[in-house]
């Protein structure tokens, strides 16, 4: 049964070295505050998959040389351009990266979550995506004739990790429309949330709530964490914080810049 | 460039063109960080009094998904999304798309965001319009490093999609499918074909006398400053402030 | 661009002679009123999917003559006994059964919403269930040694029929925790919907309304009909009227109770 | 039959022994109109202090389910539930369970409603539970008609569940995956062997010595009429009336 965590560290300790962890994209709910913890704690060989792609969080992660693998589509800071740490990481050959398309990660989750070793999926033949993956296979479609189609291996994470607007006490969370995050955890073996506030009630008592709400059944560690996403966005909560974004932008360029981000933000910030 | 006493900013006559080829369909979706794509679009649901329907995936208000992530996707596999836009880090002359790196993909020299839904919605989404305001040598290559996704397929790959155009700063080119080749149509005003070629990685067909193309009739700049700059203040403020000097509506 | 139809006929238009018509199970949310509309105008030779079981709406449909075929895991009345015109049906080969099972079914949507044509699923095997289904193949798990799966074609109905709670102007409907519903409008050509009323606003504009609602985008036609689920129940609204059902099991026994019933619930009152 | 002066009910008794059954585990699912599994299940939650969580399919508040009906099977799939229960028209000596029909399938003499879930559960559910009150050579078959979910499967066929005993009003068989055969473990109190032996339509193993099932305990009666029938009567107020006379709680 779920609990609500005595501080934010008790709630990330499921996250240990080595472990496969999935994250969402940034639109959904990153747990930013529970990323700079990680960082703080030192984990290391973090194998992210990112569903389906990632900014900031894995960015730091990268930088802080927590990483040693990413599964994902897409890497950048968006409008705030490329992601500095990750690309140079790439360009150096310090991470290995499993280069993926959205609907693929999509669909590799939807394996697990529904018990199935693959999922087939259109698309992606003659890509050099498909030829670098020797996890993905090609077959024929066996209900046609000469229909090849891509197949996909389930992706099954050790951990899920995402900061959603609301849980109850009994480990519920409200995740609204951001669906992934409910596959995330059915895929995942076990699921931290940290999030903005409690719920005073049963958020699975209100229809109207109920409907947006991943099961605390699922959930394995909740810490609320006041504005746990900044400075990227919650969803319908609060927006980006751009003025911080470019600073990031600007400082995580060089790698000294990317030393005086962290200490200013992750480890001297032990609350941020 | 378009001389300073035009009626019109460059960013409008692309919008126009893409808003031509968006055509009658029932829903175009729009990446993030597309802000002439949107304007284009939002021009086409406005004349077509509504329809489209028009996805702005930057913007959860300007989306119907309540599915999570893989709605678009899903949409897109039904077969009812049928317009959408790609870049490209590169873009060759066989409409290939590279969002992944340049040089060899195990020790590459430059390394792009990755290929996000590209690898797939090219395959199923019939008309990808490829959409790159940087027309140089460096971007429109005569062989992309990497394929997130290729501009043709096999005749047995099941294929729905693909490119039906590539605009650009300087021109508009069209794609054929069946010759894996683009086609010049026409070249901006204040540009030349000549300045096209020098600056184009690839071969491409052309007609015997190029056309410029058209410039947006008085209608159109009117339905795009009156009607659609306010809709896309909400998504793309500071693009509206600066082609529209329109500000976000209260 | 879906409107508010004028009358539940001009709702059902697009469920056409020979469709393939996909309906919900009981609990979920069953369009009871127009399965009445479409007796009355004679609609024939449906091939009915049920996603995963069904009870009174397909016996009724089954009992009236309008049924070719059924696919589906089970139809039955619960806990009002078998379904009495199905099961005549059956015993004298009145119509087709396509015996199948719940997750296949769940699957067998997805598969189409994802447009793909096929999804793998673990069990069956050994079962006649797969024995009596020459659509249904089992291939080698191309990830491992020697395992044998499932695959199951895609299903794409061309109408998918249900009732809810209630939907706005723009054709949104608000479906809740009803899941199923949403994918199997994804899979269908078309979906049609009666609710209970209409909401006066932007059932997407509300972020809590947002996460259990369908979009406009997929419905093409939405009638209102006032408690068009009974005698079934609507979720969270209404609950069985169990007299009427065991009224209905006890008539429908035999041809001529079942003529009784129709001739009292269905031809004469046209509004119900 | 149970002797009237007994201080317990049949349905008590075959509670408390799947309660038993199903030992100590995170979640137990229980389909529809099952309202002895039912009790079963919430005596397990109450003597577990909460563990393990319950799923009573039949009623949305005894569910935790929020991703429609797919998501108890895509639950199982993740072997996230540890115990389910199962019925069938007919269930024969190797735990396969027919709910289809009897006859040839093609010109069936019975048909029942269908195999609903089984043919899946049956696989991936480490802990099926079968259950069935009526102990005859009509339910209790040699070989069914029809396989709805087989009791065992090839070696090279995944399968991560099955059978693990069968309770009827007369008896508790535990089943032998390995040897595909039911054992009979202890006789109802107030039935014998004969016969069982007299209503079983399949061969069975059997100790040399028969136990006599033990009956609940007194705690046991306690925490069923007490804590559990209250519970109960919420999803199932007929039955709770019936065996506990407990009416539903405001």
């Amino acid at each position: 049964m779920p609990v609500i965590a005595r501080s934010l560290d008790d709630a990330l300790a499921p996250i240990v070295d080595g472990c496969v962890l999935a994250i969402p994209r940034e639109s959904t709910g990153v747990a930013m505050a529970a990323t700079r913890a990680l960082i703080r704690r030192g984990v290391k060989r973090l194998k992210l998959v990112a569903l389906p792609t990632t900014s900031l969080q894995a960015d730091l992660l990268v930088g802080a040389g927590c990483v040693e693998s990413i599964e994902t589509s897409a890497v950048s800071l968006g409008e705030f351009g490329p992601a500095p740490r990750f690309t140079a990481a790439i360009l150096k050959g310090a991470i290995r990266m499993k280069d993926a398309t959205c609907p693929a990660l999509h669909a590799a989750f939807q394996a697990s979550e529904k018990g199935v070793p693959f999922m087939p999926l259109r698309g992606l033949i003659g890509s050099d995506v498909l030829k670098h993956r020797a996890d993905w296979k090609v077959m024929d479609n066996p209900f046609d004739e000469n229909d090849p189609i891509v197949l996909l291996p389930a992706i099954k994470p050790d951990v899920t990790l995402f900061h959603a607007p609301m849980a109850d006490r009994n480990g519920n969370v409200w995740i609204g429309r951001q669906r992934e995050l409910v596959t995330m955890a059915h895929a995942s073996e076990r699921t931290v949330v940290t999030v903005e506030n409690l719920y005073d009630g049963d958020l699975l008592a209100d229809r109207t709530l109920a409907a947006g709400t991943l099961p605390g059944f699922y959930v394995e560690q909740v810490a609320v964490v006041e504005r746990g996403g900044w400075p990227l966005p919650l969803p319908e909560h609060y927006a980006w914080d751009g003025e911080h974004l470019a600073e990031y932008a600007r400082l995580a360029t060089t790698e000294d810049g990317f030393k005086k981000y962290l200490d200013k933000y992750v480890y001297e910030r032990q609350a941020a | 460039m378009t001389p300073n006493e035009a009626p019109f900013r460059d960013e409008e006559l692309l919008a126009a063109v893409v808003a031509d080829l968006i055509g009658d369909v029932r829903h175009v979706a729009v990446g993030n960080a597309s802000p002439i794509p949107a304007t284009a679009a939002l021009l086409a649901r406005t004349r077509g009094n509504g329809r489209p329907y028009v996805s702005l995936l930057g913007s959860p208000k300007h989306t119907f998904f309540t599915d999570g992530g893989r709605e678009l996707f899903d949409c897109a596999g039904q077969g009812r999304i049928d317009v959408f836009f790609l870049s490209g880090g590169e873009i060759d002359g066989e409409g290939n798309v590279n969002l992944v790196s340049v040089g060899d993909y195990e020790k590459p020299i430059a390394r792009f965001p990755g290929s996000f839904g590209s690898s797939y919605l090219y395959f199923v989404v019939p008309k990808v319009i490829l959409f790159r305001t940087e027309h140089s040598k460096r971007t429109l290559v005569p062989k992309v490093s990497f394929i997130s996704a290729p501009g043709g397929s096999a005749d047995n790959v099941r294929r729905t999609g693909g490119p039906i155009a590539l605009i650009t700063n300087r021109c508009l080119f069209s794609f054929d499918r069946t010759r894996r080749r683009f086609r010049l149509e026409s070249v901006h005003p204040g540009h030349t074909l000549d300045e096209v070629i020098a600056n184009t990685g690839f071969a491409f067909e052309q007609p015997p006398i190029v056309p410029i193309t058209p410039v947006p009739s008085a209608e159109t700049l009117r339905l795009m400053r009156e009607v659609v700059a306010p809709e896309l203040a909400e998504v793309y403020p500071q693009f509206a402030a600066k082609v529209f000097a329109v500000r976000k509506s209260a």
